[in-house]
């Protein structure tokens, strides 16, 4: 866990998707292809942020990587390997190190059992047998050991997106999977709990890809950042470089749209002149 | 900002719903008859299956719910109704609960052509109103009580398993089930661990509700002759007496009482649970009606 | 909380909305539960007033209450001051013939805010013929002016459809031309652009602005987000469990909170230094 | 160009056109095809009930002395083509059915199809009276409950309607009939219509439909007076399930976010709940009497003996009670295609009704 390399060129790659396309019959309708030849790496100890807006198909991505959604074409590989996608059966011990936490955090944990044990599981996967336990893994998050006991509807919404991460932290996973983790917390929360996210998977040496829509935020944790737009990735590139000298027409749009909290009353921009 | 309301798991919550008026009325019924099908009705002093010449005699003193057209005493028959109506229906409702929530569950989990036939079954079920299905399985049976409750029981699985298999579907995509299938659990276990604590208690609803239904259905089919034979004493049968003795009124008014009682008691019972469970109801401060 | 009021622009006398000590309790049964302690906001005309605050805060229930749309069990005191008039005085029937005509209201999520199974025109026609009597021409011709103002493309099409033919951003517009039809004082706006992607947003939030600025309309802004806030408040007033924390202009309040709860809220959010949007560079 | 983010949202219908046909005649296409496999599927359930389950189905058609004897027997199997395959049997089944042939009933001879034809409108005319009468009670007190939810009149109505769904029918059916004919007289007794009177001139074979159409007001009234009580039993326990459904839905609509918007318009209460309520809560109320036929058709087996109505109910209670296979069956496999049929016209109403379904 004190793994702390900086994301190099010298680090390992951990995943590499490949011009991957998830096509959907919609029933009585058209195929709707919500990725559409879309290619991403990351390596350990990197944080890629996916940005767009909804029905752009971040999340479809996300979900395609985990092996949660089958793929039309392309390839995922995980550490090398083939992800699969997931069966009826257990999910192969490899693609175990991809872990996700989830949109909703009044859905991600089970209401029925306590929390404590929810992070076990966890723990259960680790390789390194001891490299947490669970009082650990809440006080890290900025909960109290004897909140183990208590079930999920015991805790706020931001409480229960914490336990979430330390389940997904505990299991020691390469790659870190954030499917829209604050899109559902009040803003005051939003900055700190991908920030936590951030620093527990670059302390445990994992891969974090953080799909959000909100690019304000994914530029203070991400190193690289990839704008999604109807399918496509639109531009990606160091987030700076991104946010600052954006080249693609719609990551202009993306970023002149975001209002600023200024105080100066600026209404937020479209670009006047797309159409170059 | 609704988040929260919306989805806040419904909780196990029998003591709330036991503090419902329309609850209590209903599980005190409930437990005074299931005293007199165990007990009273075996100590009863009068045999049920006794005849005398007293025949089709009015209520009174001798015979307070009065005879009827062979002489049997209506009140130990109307007890002693309970012995069969009682344990068969509940026994047929936990049949079915069992029998329709796992093919319910195995179909909304594994989906597929195992769903596809499971529900393709059941759709077929429900293309037949309740008791006319149930009359024509039990007529090409052969009329017993048996017989009566196998019908039954092929009439009533698909509604556990359609209700099952919604809940189990609605569930198998919600965010723990899946972060336990990325955790490594297999099917079984996340079926076992993650789904079903979850999904139990509107399926126990359900059954509380059915045992009231399934009393109607199996009185029914004793009615048309298809369930229990004579002499056994048997409310829906006793019902049926009474048609052929219209004048008598008491032979098929008491039995009669006896099935409602017991039905509205499961009735109350279901509907105040359900009602606790309900996060319409449980949350009474949502916004004026009109 | 006066004190921090008093920085808060002079009310005017124009036909604005002034809320004064609002209280709020529900009770339900036995219990009995405090939303609002007393809110003090101008609403003045031809201004946007925001009301900040995180979940949980009453800024959604002020906004009901002014309105008159409260869960069972609500009881409220203090004043919701209108064309002279004290709004929470006012009985059902007299707060109905207002609603919609001279306070209307425009909600989070205008998939849901809008019947599924009406049309369009339906529901953009059906209270202007109450509140106006306006016959079924007359309001046709209505209807289309105001799609046309809410630049909704194709406003004859639109009102023959349904719904779900449209997208989220058109659907709030239809749903603030819903709002206007009846040429309202006041607007109370819930979370407007919440359920809307950032691109979509920004149209609505220009939207918005340019109608406060043309037809002189007092609205109230309830969001979460100060972004939009920043973007689109002239006044903000900032809650916290029921109370009004902080009151102040749009400048002074972002950028130099008095309350240690605004400063809190503003340093969460991530910082926008060097924002570079290219739009003049070619 | 503010709306250039917007347009995303136009580019959604045309593309759903792409696969040409109009949705309505697709989705009806879709459900009348199913209901098509369903009765297929309920032929299979009584060919398998009346050929396969019966310990005997030749003792069971023949009666027990003729199944004695070995050479009638052979001859019976032969004619009734029971030695060849089950499928060739089944077949066989299906073409006696496209011709009409329901098999003949142990007890009166008779074709049953010929019998269930006689008995047919006379169900029809009760169980549409008692849906007509259950629809609008129903819908009402539901609506009322919602509207009134958590005060004295949601408990007295759940209490009435927990009572309509806990009263075993065919008690009810007698009691009625003891104290409001036997007793009281108010209504008159069994049958469809008095003693005396004369079947209006056969039309559509319902009575009150016929006899207004050939003028006949004395006969209308007389007819409506029989019909009125056991319609009233037949309804009571779908009066206690449409109450109980179109509750819930009504409060499934009330929370929805167009309700709320809907009284901020400041429309009318009246307006709101019309317009608005009832109009979202119509497609699950919709679903719930289609269910609700089927409860109805259970019902009359067990009411019509009881009022002496000539009708399908009787006409099956007396096949059960005697154990005349074949007529049960005909009973179960006319009632059930009766029921598809309904709840066909049920996905087509929804179909009509929300334009969701409609228009893409």
């Amino acid at each position: 866990m004190t793994n702390e390399t900086p994301a190099g060129d010298g680090a390992e790659e951990i995943l590499a998707v490949n011009d991957i396309t998830v096509t959907y019959r919609r029933p009585g309708r058209s195929l709707l292809t919500a990725v559409d030849g879309v290619s991403l790496s990351l390596r350990r100890s990197e944080v890629l942020g996916l940005v767009g807006e909804s029905g752009c198909g971040k999340s479809t991505t996300a979900r395609a990587v985990c092996g949660l959604e089958p793929l039309t074409s392309g390839s995922v590989l995980f550490n090398g390997e083939p992800v699969s996608p997931l069966s009826m059966k257990r999910r192969p011990k490899h693609l175990l190190g991809i872990q996700m936490v989830f949109q909703n955090p009044y859905a991600s944990l089970n209401p029925r059992r306590r929390i404590g044990s929810q992070i076990e599981d966890g723990l259960g996967l680790n390789r390194q047998r001891d490299a947490w336990n669970v009082n650990e893994l809440l006080e890290k998050v900025g909960l109290h050991p004897s909140d183990r006991d208590k079930y999920p509807h015991q805790f706020s919404g931001g409480q229960r997106q914490r336990i979430a991460i330390a389940r997904a932290i505990g299991t020691g996973p390469d790659l870190l999977i954030g499917d829209e983790p604050i899109a559902s917390l009040d803003a005051s929360l939003q900055q700190r709990v991908a920030a936590l996210m951030r620093d527990l998977a670059i302390q445990a040496g994992s891969g974090l890809l953080f799909i959000s829509h909100d690019l304000a935020i994914v530029r203070t944790i991400a190193d690289r950042v990839a704008v999604m737009n109807r399918g496509i990735i639109e531009e990606e590139g160091p987030v700076d470089t991104v946010w600052r000298h954006p080249t693609s027409a719609y990551a202009r749009r993306l970023l002149a749209a975001i209002p600023v909290a200024d105080g100066l009353g600026k209404l937020p921009g479209l670009p006047t002149r797309r159409q170059n | 900002m609704s988040l929260e309301q919306g989805l806040t798991r419904p909780r196990f919550r029998l003591p709330a719903t036991l503090r419902n008026p329309m609850a209590v009325v209903g599980a005190s019924i409930i437990l005074l008859w299931i005293l007199v099908a165990a007990v009273i009705s075996h100590i009863w002093p009068v045999d049920p299956l006794a005849q005398n010449f007293d025949r089709l005699l009015p209520p009174g003193a001798a015979h307070w719910f009065g005879t009827d057209q062979l002489g049997r005493d209506v009140l130990s028959r109307t007890l002693a109704g309970s012995q069969t109506s009682l344990p068969l229906s509940l026994l047929l409702v936990v049949c079915a609960m069992i029998l329709g929530g796992s093919l319910g569950a195995i179909a909304g989990y594994f989906g597929k052509a195992i769903d596809e036939t499971i529900m393709r079954i059941a759709d077929l079920v429900f293309a037949f109103p309740t008791i006319i299905l149930a009359m024509v399985i039990a007529a090409a049976l052969g009329p017993s009580l048996t017989n009566a409750v196998i019908a039954m029981l092929i009439v009533s699985w698909p509604s556990y398993a359609r209700v099952m298999r919604s809940l189990v579907i609605g569930a198998r995509g919600s965010e723990y089930v899946i972060a336990g299938r990325l955790m490594g659990s297999g099917a079984f276990t996340s079926l076992w661990r993650d789904i079903l604590p979850n999904v139990l208690a509107p399926l126990l609803v359900l059954a509380t509700l059915d045992v009231g239904t399934a009393i109607l259905l199996l009185s029914g089919l004793s009615f048309l002759g298809l369930g229990a034979v004579p002499p056994t004493p048997d409310w829906g049968a006793m019902v049926s007496d009474g048609v052929q003795q219209f004048s008598s009124w008491w032979i098929a008014v008491f039995p009669g009482l006896a099935i409602l009682s017991v039905v509205l008691a499961f009735n109350f019972l279901g509907d105040a649970w359900r009602d606790s469970l309900d996060p319409r109801t449980a949350d009474a401060v949502q916004g004026r009606a009109i | 909380m006066a004190g921090i009021n008093a920085s808060a622009a002079p009310a005017t006398v124009s036909p604005g909305l002034s809320i004064r000590g609002l209280r709020l309790e529900i009770r339900n049964g036995k219990s009995i539960k405090t939303i609002l302690k007393g809110i003090d906001v101008e609403v003045p005309a031809g201004r946007i007033t925001g009301l900040a605050g995180e979940s949980g805060s009453g800024k959604t229930m002020t906004a009901m209450a002014v309105c008159g749309l409260l869960p069972d069990g609500s009881v409220t005191s203090g004043d919701a001051i209108f064309e002279g008039q004290n709004l929470l005085d006012l009985s059902p029937r007299r707060m109905n013939a207002l609603r919609g005509r001279k306070i209307s209201m425009i909600f989070q999520d205008p998939t849901a805010s809008l019947h599924p199974m009406i049309s369009i025109g339906g529901q953009l026609t059906d209270h202007m013929r109450h509140h106006m009597k306006y016959g079924k021409a007359e309001a046709h011709h209505r209807a289309v002016e105001l799609l046309t103002m809410v630049e909704v493309p194709r406003p004859e099409e639109a009102l023959r459809k349904f719904p779900h033919q449209f997208s989220g951003g058109q659907l709030q517009r239809i749903a603030i031309a819903i709002a206007l039809a009846c040429n309202p004082s006041v607007l109370l706006a819930d979370e407007p652009t919440t359920a809307l992607d950032v691109t979509v947003q920004a149209g609505v939030l220009r939207l918005l602005r340019r109608l406060c600025d043309d037809l002189g309309i007092a609205i109230l802004l309830v969001t979460h987000d100060l972004g939009v806030m920043s973007a689109l408040a002239d006044t903000i007033a900032v809650m916290r469990n029921g109370e009004v924390v902080e009151t102040g202009n749009r400048f002074q309040v972002i950028t130099s909170p008095k309350h240690p709860y605004t400063k809190a809220l503003i340093d969460a959010l991530p910082t926008h230094e060097a924002i570079m949007v290219d739009d003049d560079d070619e | 160009m503010p709306e250039s983010s917007n347009s995303g949202g136009q580019a959604r219908p045309a593309k759903a056109t792409a696969r040409g046909h109009h949705p309505l005649a697709r989705y009806l296409a879709t459900r009348l095809g199913l209901s098509v496999l369903l009765v297929f599927g309920v032929t299979l359930v009584t060919f398998v009930l009346t050929n396969l389950v019966p310990a005997d189905p030749v003792q069971a058609a023949l009666g027990e002395q003729a199944a004695a004897d070995p050479q009638i027997v052979a001859q019976f199997r032969k004619q009734a083509g029971l030695d060849q395959p089950l499928p060739v049997q089944y077949v066989n089944y299906l073409g006696r059915l496209l011709t009409g042939n329901l098999g003949t009933s142990n007890q009166t001879r008779l074709p049953v199809s010929q019998e269930i034809a006689k008995a047919f409108p006379a169900t029809a005319e009760l169980a549409l009276v008692a849906i007509l009468i259950s629809i609008v009670i129903g819908v009402a007190l539901g609506l009322w409950a919602a509207l009134r939810r958590r005060r004295a009149a949601d408990h007295v109505i759940r209490a009435v309607s927990l009572v309509g769904l806990s009263i075993p029918t065919f008690w009810l059916a007698l009691l009625m009939y003891y104290i409001f004919f036997f007793k009281l007289r108010i209504f008159p007794g069994s049958g469809r219509l008095s003693p005396t009177a004369i079947a209006p001139p056969h039309v559509t074979g319902l009575y009150t439909v016929d006899s207004l159409l050939a003028g006949q007001l004395d006969n209308f009234a007389d007819a409506l007076s029989h019909l009125i009580l056991p319609a009233l039993v037949l309804a009571l326990y779908t009066v206690g399930l449409l109450t109980r459904f179109s509750r819930s839905s009504v409060l499934d609509v009330l929370n929805q976010d167009f309700v709320k918007a809907a009284k901020a318009k400041g429309l009318p209460a009246r307006v709101v709940v019309t317009r608005y309520v009832l109009r979202g809560a119509l497609v699950p109320i919709i679903t719930i009497v289609g269910l609700a036929f089927g409860s109805l058709l259970s019902g009359t087996v067990l009411v019509e003996k009881v009022f002496a109505w000539h009708g399908i109910g009787e006409y099956a209670f007396t096949a059960a009670t005697k154990l005349d296979l074949p007529a049960v069956m005909g009973v179960g496999l006319v009632v059930g295609i009766v029921y598809i049929g309904i709840n066909f016209l049920v996905d087509v109403l929804y179909g009509v009704i929300d334009p969701r379904v409609r228009i893409q």
